[in-house]
């Protein structure tokens, strides 16, 4: 056990003692923060005391025997995955102690302003005007696909500064304050009949320029930080077998033997064979991690997890047959108010599974985005022939 | 050999009903009534039905129809698959009809060929053709018993048939909208919506019974899947065509999106796959309608090739409309629910495989 | 009955009653030439009578039911289905008196040399070099694929005559005499091990000026009308149910029971419903030629008989087993001796079936051309981004 | 959890290999030897076998191998499939050893893994892990009488080892080339034929009976299986890689044909594949290792994953290099018949997917 290691247990109890894991939980977070307890690699005052990143694992193993609450990552994901890393790296001195504390403890929820109606795989296309107005920016435009922007108190948001030059040149990072006039969030159906995400109107909304990340025109620079901790993000937790939606399928197969034809069975052994083979490859890219070398394997898995959802849930309602014709709810008065803040692929009818699944080639990046990219940056072939590099972002066909 | 091309004729009635249905059931208007209470549009169904002569075509003159045949009533089911309006074409233009004409159930045959009256056939939509005469309902003291789930078009359907099983064996009655009872099932298709169906000592008639119920039965579900597969044909030509419509309207980095030799290379298999569901289609529609004894073959070997394509072209269409495809306003997702769900009506592409190889003689091991 | 076939079917009793159908083959056949019975469409003097296309086959099956012989026009394919029509189309009256009736009767075989090691997909870019030398060409280069080189007397031969311009712009087309100084047929063993094709090399060959078909620089435009008659070729006949590679594998299906297992069962049904489709599809495709409605179906039979024959003739060996990890001939010694001239798909093992198609979806357009072709032309989706157009040939990228 | 990356020492183990494969059997030497009678290159053997210390890897140093593991005789089987080099590695470094060392003939392995000997196991190469002990040679009278087709590595093989009927039950012989009639198979892959392996009253001696011959059967076959992945893999990743080249120095139509986007993504599609293979291989190379009871699960799922990621590396192989895939001259095809034959090789992915679902309980239908 190294000193660093040593350090921070004792740390963690020095929490402890102060603080009473089962008491109020904001009130012992906001500690955990100030203790430095947080994200350990992030230098004091911050959360953290620059302690090496592997050793969080250390802290929120003690912690967690100790029954002490978390942050509940998954509702501030955004936050934590993608506004954090960059406002770290972009933000100013007054930024980072302005927002990462309540960013961390959940205090305030995140929501990420980047996708518009005309620019989705292109995202350096984004049509989102901000023109400058004393210390102020005017931002007009449309936003989508905004998961949590109607919990959220913050955004991070990409904008177009200057329509004059080449698309990557002329866009400015902001964060944006979801409580500002002209800030409107309309929730968006999707095929399954709810509504995970947000369109996100912004209508002369005032930015302060002190809100700004990075220097004018340096937007694209600033948003690549935040996507690059969108795909290491990707990856998920060490499974067992037959784990997500093959078991949903294996275990109707085994307590539905009148469903069993010879032909569904070797198709359910493929994709049971594919999900296990998608399964170790995620395996073996957390173990390539954790050795401090992670490999472009994470977009192999998601590549295949997409597929494999599709091909398993399509799968799983032939095998119904009659039920699979059945759906649970398409309910028009509840979609706008009941909204789901995380994806229930085991929760919901096989029907829905089909129907959800239909997204995980398209958000966070289409599949066919991410074979560019294998093509490119990990076989070494040629980029597409590009049209859009030199041209004034106003002159682009649209 | 059957006829696999489209004739003259049968193009001027493909241009009238997709008149009709452009006019009457654009998109929009489809999705918007899948939340309504009337998702069934009377009028429209009297203009295409009566006016437009759709419910008569496969029923001879002499009979109150058209004395057209299946062939001519697939092109009405090709533009319904384009367009989705909800109808009761198939179960009674096609289910009932065909169960009737087989059953010798004149009167009815000839109400249904008007289009005023409006029946469905109580199977299970998945039934599969070959498999056994239903048993859910029993008829005793002439009156029927049972529920039968997942109904076609019989939420408003003025009569049913039946088939039940009677003292004697299999037969075939016809039940009055009024003494039958109705559940509305949460279907996954939005624009053929599903019913499961009760009778408690329901008064019925009886059309048929017997060999001849169960050739009617048979008859019913072969002529289903002929038909069905004309409307796949035409869900995969209009997926198809939208999402090439996207494909040259939508620019990324600068170019049409269709210029990407990837999706191009789609569109290609996807076309190479539509051009021979058509050919399949076809086979299948001439078949039924020449009464060919390869009639069971072919309606087979179509739901065994066009549900495939069918879904394809849909889950390419949201695919690459990508986050449109998605969402609830744009009608991909119409023509995906609507393409599973035919995937699995009359049995699965892989049922149907199982049933060639026995009708083939490849048998399994 | 038309009086135009009254006619024709007078003509073929005159040649019947003129010269015995079971007498001598090629003096027939020259006598059947002469009285414009060969392609009624052409010319007379050209073996034809100007008459309508369509009825050849009325005066090929009254030839056919008196015992005539034929022309045999498989070995001969090239020249009917190829040269002929570019030497038609293309031909002084001249060049079209010389060639076309040996070409017909058999009496001369031609090849074509168009493709190159350099330039397969995009035959554009084609190198062999033809320097005028007073009333000759000088022609030095290398063809490849060329089907019956071995046998020709004739070729039909694409040169690049200018390489300081575009290069669909600098080509020109000649007739070559297989016999002439400096044609060297080399036999190109392939993966089955046998040699169906030839490498040709040209070095120093002389081409009468007077052999030139087309201007010169016209070369494409000539070379188009040869490509497109192959591509009418291509359709096939009207096979009845379970022919092709699909019957072999029924066949074993049926006589061995002990090698069926469920899964190879559904495999099986999924490749004969596949197999079913493109017969239908062929037969819509005759029935669309035969209404005098061509339409582009015929490129969807061509990638779909190349997937299928790849699919199915694996599927046989895996079917297989322990039979299909066997051959039948590799031998050294025969290949370059026993050539055959045409594709013997059912006469030869499971594993030269799957190793010959595999050549189905490059020869005659690559699959991926085809794809090219149809989301073009068909579906008129935009073509490639083209870097070739205006360059000058010699400065192009190889 | 095994472990599923190369060591630093397995790296080595690499390099080594690789590098002498690279210079004495390029892909024009291979292609070559396929048309002589020395296929197999003795001076090869002696260099990776007994110099670089291959055939002892996966035999401890007290039964006089090299005390390392299957997993690092993995690494070896990943480099031969990257080369084709013909080599008696499977045939007797894998199977004859693994068979040999489970029923304790501890004199043989220590000969096999020097390298100075080599067997064949002689079971035909399509045996399925998990069938029943083979019956086709029997044992009488102190001999062995019987034929097995399609042996892998027997040709060269200086001892078999035989199952066999006795009559108390399955056993497994050791017999010596000279007691044996071997006839020479016309083999769908060139570098590594097989070979029908008769024996007439051939005096044998017994090594192991009963379970301890089941066992050992087994115990050969489960780890051919998952060492024959690793084959796969590096047959697959070698595939990869010269398409990739090939792609990036051909041009048509003015560009590389790597700047295409459909062959990009198809590229792309096929490391994806590859990846997913390596994790499988390396899981089946630990689970042998390390004797773990998820051993027969690893190595089925091995067989059903990597022989398809084999078969399309080479079948694209084929495809992408156009013309020049379908020439004898380039490898392409080597690779392409040593894919299709090693996915029967142990039984097909279809096989493998019926006996997984055995061993997981998905009982079939």
């Amino acid at each position: 056990m190294t000193n660093a290691e040593d350090d921070l247990r004792e740390r963690v109890q020095k929490l402890l003692a102060g603080h009473d894991p089962q008491g109020d939980r904001m009130e012992f977070l906001r500690a955990q923060f100030d203790a430095g307890l947080a994200w350990v690699h992030f230098p004091a005052g911050l959360g953290g005391l620059d302690a090496p990143r592997t050793l969080q694992s250390v802290v929120d193993a003690d912690l967690a025997a100790a029954g002490a609450p978390t942050n509940d990552p998954r509702r501030i994901g955004i936050g934590l995955g993608m506004a954090a890393p960059t406002i770290r790296t972009h933000g100013t001195e007054e930024q980072q102690h302005r927002w990462l504390r309540p960013l961390w403890t959940g205090d305030e929820v995140w929501c990420q302003l980047f996708s518009e109606p005309g620019a989705g795989s292109d995202l350096a296309a984004l049509g989102t005007r901000a023109v400058p107005d004393g210390d102020h920016w005017i931002v007009n435009g449309q936003k989508v696909w905004t998961s949590q922007a109607h919990e959220a108190r913050w955004a991070i948001v990409v904008t177009r500064t200057d329509p004059d030059v080449p698309k990557h040149k002329g866009m400015t990072y902001f964060v944006l304050d979801m409580k500002a006039d002209g800030v409107e969030v309309r929730p968006l159906r999707q095929i399954t009949g709810e509504a995970e995400f947000n369109e996100v109107f912004l209508t002369d909304v005032r930015i302060p320029d002190s809100q700004r990340l990075g220097a004018v025109g340096d937007g694209w620079a600033v948003a690549q930080t935040t996507l690059m901790n969108e795909r290491v993000a990707i990856g998920g937790g060490a499974a067992p077998r037959e784990s997500g939606v093959i078991a949903e399928v294996a275990k109707t197969w085994r307590t539905r033997p009148e469903l069993r034809t010879p032909a569904a069975h070797d198709e359910l052994m493929r994709l049971w064979v594919e999900a296990e083979a998608t399964r170790l490859t995620g395996l073996r890219l957390r173990q390539q991690l954790a050795a401090g070398a992670p490999g472009p394997e994470g977009s192999a898995a998601k590549l295949a997890f997409a597929r494999l959802n599709q091909e398993i849930t399509s799968f799983e309602l032939d095998l119904l047959g009659a039920d699979g014709l059945r759906y649970d709810d398409w309910s028009s008065d509840t979609w706008r108010t009941e909204r789901p803040t995380s994806v229930d692929f085991l929760g919901r009818s096989p029907g829905y599974r089909y129907l959800r699944a239909k997204g995980n080639s398209i958000e966070g990046g289409t599949s066919e985005i991410l074979r560019n990219i294998i093509a490119e940056r990990v076989l070494g072939l040629p980029g597409e022939i590009r049209v859009d590099k030199t041209v004034p972002w106003k002159d682009l066909p649209k | 050999m059957t006829d696999l091309l489209y004739s003259q004729d049968e193009e001027l009635l493909r241009a009238s009903v997709r008149d009709l249905l452009t006019a009457r059931a654009p998109a929009s208007a489809v999705l918007a009534r899948t939340e309504t209470d009337e998702l069934y549009d009377p009028a429209l169904w009297h203009a295409l039905a009566a006016d437009l002569g759709a419910a008569g075509l496969a029923v001879p003159e002499w009979a109150g129809g058209h004395g057209a045949s299946w062939r001519e009533t697939a092109i009405v089911a090709e533009e319904l698959g384009r367009s989705l309006a909800a109808t009761a074409f198939l179960g009674s233009t096609v289910l009932a009809t065909a169960a009737g004409r087989s059953a010798g159930a004149d009167d009815l045959v000839e109400r249904l060929a008007s289009g005023e009256v409006t029946a469905a056939l109580a199977i299970p939509l998945s039934t599969v053709p070959g498999s056994g005469f239903p048993d859910t309902v029993r008829h005793s003291h002439e009156t029927l018993t049972g529920t039968v789930r997942n109904v076609a078009d019989a939420r408003t359907a003025d009569v049913l048939i039946v088939p039940a099983l009677a003292d004697d064996g299999p037969a075939l009655y016809v039940v009055g909208a009024g003494a039958i009872s109705r559940t509305a099932v949460v279907s996954l298709d939005l624009t053929r919506p599903l019913t499961d169906v009760t009778l408690e000592s329901a008064r019925a008639d009886l059309i048929a019974s017997g060999a001849e119920a169960v050739a009617a039965f048979d008859t019913a579900l072969i002529t289903g899947a002929a038909m069905l597969a004309a409307e796949q044909l035409g869900l995969a030509e209009r997926c198809l065509e939208i999402t090439v419509e996207h494909l040259l309207t939508r620019y990324q980095f600068g170019r049409q999106i269709g210029s990407y030799q990837a999706l191009k290379h789609r569109m290609a298999d996807l076309w190479a796959g539509v051009t021979q569901a058509r050919a399949v289609a076809r086979y299948a529609a001439g078949c039924v309608a020449d009464a060919d004894p390869d009639a069971a073959v072919a309606a087979s070997l179509a739901q065994a090739y066009c549900s495939l394509v069918a879904v394809k072209a849909a889950e390419e269409c949201v695919q690459l409309h990508g986050g449109i495809g998605f969402t609830w306003e744009h009608p991909a997702h119409l023509y995906l629910k609507r393409a599973k769900a035919d995937a699995i009506a009359f049995g699965t592409a892989s049922q149907h495989r199982a049933r060639l190889a026995e009708l083939v003689d490849l048998p399994a091991a």
